[in-house]
């Protein structure tokens, strides 16, 4: 996990040092770059909680990747790329995905635990259309941007246009 | 008796027919350009998102007494939009791509006259204008002859346009901080991370004089605010999550916060909250606040509204409480009132229905049904 | 009337000169253009005398010019004007009309006569997207290009997207 | 007994649910691009004109089979879309603006490569590329070498790109005629308004070395056939208003025209009539003949269908007719085939349903909802 949300910081930073100063970058992600120490100030969500205790028709949506209910779905935003011929952590064919990312906190109905997710945008063709999903577990508005799920992900992309959004597990929350 | 009625009614009938079959054919017509009336406080701008085709995001002007759409200015993708305070022009901020949804991108803040609905000129911007939700992301000055543009690359600064000179004069970085709400003439303040309000001030020119950051006036993590505030007379008014209205002169050197109030009594706090893309409208003479709420929890934040709560400016007391058929047009997703003495209140829904009302009754005066495809913004000069 | 179709005829004439050979001008446009003498060879619908012999509800709706049922619309296809800030015969602010257009023939359940109807599009803006309207009586494919409604009539324009469609009478058909 | 059974069970489900806790956390995603699956038959593009926002058309890639779309290709305004003989290249020619809905015109032909849904090149048409409805107006020469692209200002004619060259190279007058309908290594056919075709052949640099009328082969005036006809191996059947079929040989050095046959009884006849967008499809190998049907009277010819009826290839047998549930669906605007041996049935509804069905029963396999904003073409290599 911890090598794998390096892994993302490095791309995202990566992605990030062509686009804009140092200072700016850090401002607009504030802590949430500076060490996975830092990982347990990330929300955790109530939302998905009760949801987990509720049996039946909404454990199977939050089980099936291509419902809105989907665990990993919980502060997603726009179409859903499975349903656009992605998957939950795939782009489609001929899209880019996007280097930089709002994150959240899901919980995972199934073990229990809580996941960080990073809700990455895929770009370069017009909007999918599909499967339209907006939640919002522990989102927050524009001013704390690495939360924030209003603005377009795509936006540092060559091709900054908007199709579809995955979530990807990033590792689990708050170990 | 009857049967003489009936015979004369008949004859009569006849004749009619007759006299309607003789009227001499109908003058050709000629095809002509429609002039917008002179503009009214109960029009409103109606923002379409276009959620699936986002390159192709408008505005509708529509009249809130005749009910018609009176024409449209087409935004591109994610814009920022603003009026001048004079009304008569309207700023956009947008992004074209050379091939329609791919290609170069092109950043540009083309102006519209609102009387003729002709755009009147561009300036080509740098391309990071921020592609996000349509309010307070562009401004004018007070003066009309600057205006801002919130960038986001996710950097975050704004730039300067001089609309005599039609030229980009200034970036100013804003570290971190968001929007762009005049605070003055010469003055933008921003909304931070941390809670407080950013305020530079700049030249002539569009350069940086200086900046000041406010003290926190709220808490980013127990109680966020919306970024959709209601420009007021003197600043702004932002409402947070569980219903607290926060209240922002921006008139004197330094911000002044005005008491927190709740628009939810004790036993509401947390059970009924604002939702939805635009959750707040003022009407700036007599203070009166509107918004939309539901029942909700933590993370209910952007769920539309099946009621819309009305209150005094002076006294805080909630004076209406209107339910919303949200069954039939979809919860509230934003809110917007006319500024005049008789004013409208704008609800649009999620599905698209525009409903008005008589703001100091709350009577439903009409709907107007699924206005474009995803129009979940109401713009007001 | 004469003087009018003359006034179109020329207006389409000196829009098309600008822009296109005498020769490919005149094919597509056939002999629509070459006298009021072949006027008659315009269809006339038998769907509107349908509709005019219906009272009632019909007949209210054929005199609303924001109805698609309305009498001047017997062959129109795209969003009526007059829904989108203009009429049934004048473009919105800001939009430009279109100098070509297709043709029709629309009987009027008032009078009882049949118009010849120019159709032409408003340009400049994109869709308007309301009141959308298709009828095609008399409306033929894209080889009979004067009588087809299936091609952007906006096509010549200096901004050719469209934005929606009128419908402008240019005198009685027949006559 | 029965308690006893219950309780061991209750001891079970608790030392399950205990298990279930405990597997170790789930691994770290990585964010990847998904990859086509191999080509199929029961593959269909699906054109959606996005009628309220023409500026965002797209063809969307479904699969039949597993009910998936598999990915989307931008069209921009008013496209015309050819696919290559291989089915390998997706051509489309379209109309930009530089600033989204206006500005100035772009008009360009895009390949896309089919097994990535990736742009892989382009060639600036000139500004007058038809813009109307997706079908016949782009083509492939069948070596694919030449694309033709048919142009439309009104004046008609049609542009040559060779593909190698990525340039146009040619532009041929077709004297009022429409339609680029391949008929040999380099000849192009259109449709006339006289009811006759056009065959122009070029040299292998796209210029014109010849051409030929053909005699009038339909009434333009008393039963026009749709612009909108099936290829076939040897040339394109078209249907008429009244439902009669024109089998056009194109093989050969003139067109040569089949007898006409009616779909309809003559009890149906005028009655019975096909309708909408797309209005026939054709099984090449085994000439079977698909279309939907609607009651209706002239002027009726764009109403969408409410049965759809299949035909023999040899016999003109009417071997299927199906009704559709137009109240749940809209009536079928457009109809298209796959082309192997086990072939389905794609329909689109008015409300952009697509209907999957077995060519061969009618029976219904499959409906996917709302498929795009107005999906109402259905294209195949």
């Amino acid at each position: 996990m911890q090598q794998r949300f390096d892994h993302w910081a490095e791309r995202v930073s990566r992605g990030l040092a062509r686009r804009t100063s140092r200072r700016g970058f850090l401002s607009a992600f504030g802590h949430v770059l500076t060490g996975a120490a830092l990982l347990p100030l990330l929300p955790v969500m109530r939302g998905s909680q009760a949801l987990a205790a509720e049996p039946g028709a909404k454990a199977a949506a939050a089980a099936d990747p291509n419902s809105c209910e989907y665990w990993k779905y919980c502060a997603i935003d726009g179409f859903l790329c499975g349903c656009c011929g992605g998957s939950s952590s795939s782009c489609p064919p001929g899209t880019q995905q996007s280097p930089i990312t709002w994150i959240g906190t899901c919980h995972n109905p199934a073990d229990g635990r809580d996941y960080i997710m990073s809700y990455n945008d895929c770009c370069g063709k017009t909007s999918c259309g599909s499967c339209f999903c907006n939640r919002n577990e522990g989102e927050r508005p524009m001013y704390r941007m690495s939360l924030n799920n209003d603005v377009n992900w795509c936006m540092a992309n060559d091709n900054p246009n908007y199709h579809c959004s995955v979530s990807v597990v990033l590792g689990v929350a708050g170990k | 008796m009857w049967r003489t009625t009936w015979g004369a009614c008949l004859a009569l009938l006849t004749a009619c027919v007759a006299e309607a079959a003789a009227p001499p054919p109908l003058a050709a017509e000629h095809l002509t350009l429609a002039k917008l009336p002179p503009a009214s406080p109960h029009w409103v701008w109606v923002f379409d998102e276009s959620n699936n085709n986002e390159t192709d995001m408008r505005l509708y002007l529509y009249d809130g007494d005749s009910h018609r759409q009176l024409g449209q200015i087409d935004t591109g993708f994610w814009p920022g939009v603003a009026f001048s305070a004079d009304g008569k022009t309207t700023a956009v901020a947008t992004t074209y791509f050379a091939r329609g949804s791919h290609g170069a991108r092109t950043d540009v803040l083309e102006f519209t006259d609102n009387s003729t609905l002709a755009i009147t000129g561009e300036v080509i911007l740098p391309s990071r204008h921020a592609q996000t939700i349509p309010l307070h992301n562009v401004a004018f000055s007070p003066d009309q002859r600057l205006v801002y543009i919130t960038n986001l690359s996710p950097a975050t600064s704004f730039s300067v346009v001089d609309v005599p000179k039609k030229s980009v004069v200034g970036e100013v970085d804003t570290d971190g901080c968001v929007l762009v709400i005049p605070s003055g003439p010469r003055r933008v303040t921003s909304l931070c991370e941390t809670g407080r309000l950013l305020s530079v001030t700049l030249d002539d020119g569009g350069h940086e004089v200086s900046r000041k950051m406010s003290a926190p006036f709220f808490s980013v993590d127990k109680d966020p605010i919306f970024v959709q505030g209601a420009l007021s007379d003197s600043g702004i008014v932002f409402l947070s999550f569980l219903g607290d209205v926060y209240g922002v002169d921006l008139s004197g050197a330094e911000p002044a916060f005005a008491p927190v109030w709740s628009t939810a009594t004790a036993a509401e706090r947390g059970k009924w909250r604002p939702g939805g893309g635009q959750v707040l409208a003022l009407h700036r003479k007599t203070g009166r606040l509107y918004l939309q709420v539901h029942r909700g929890g933590d993370g209910s934040h952007k769920v539309t509204g099946t009621e819309v709560w009305a209150f005094d400016g002076a006294t805080h007391r909630r004076f209406g409480r209107w339910p919303i058929d949200a069954k039939a047009h979809g919860g509230v997703q934003a809110i917007q009132v006319s500024q005049d003495d008789k004013p409208l209140l704008f609800l649009m829904t999620e599905n698209s229905d525009l409903i008005v009302m008589d703001a100091t009754t709350g009577r439903q005066l009409y709907v107007e049904p699924k206005l474009g495809q995803s129009s979940w913004y109401l713009l007001n000069p």
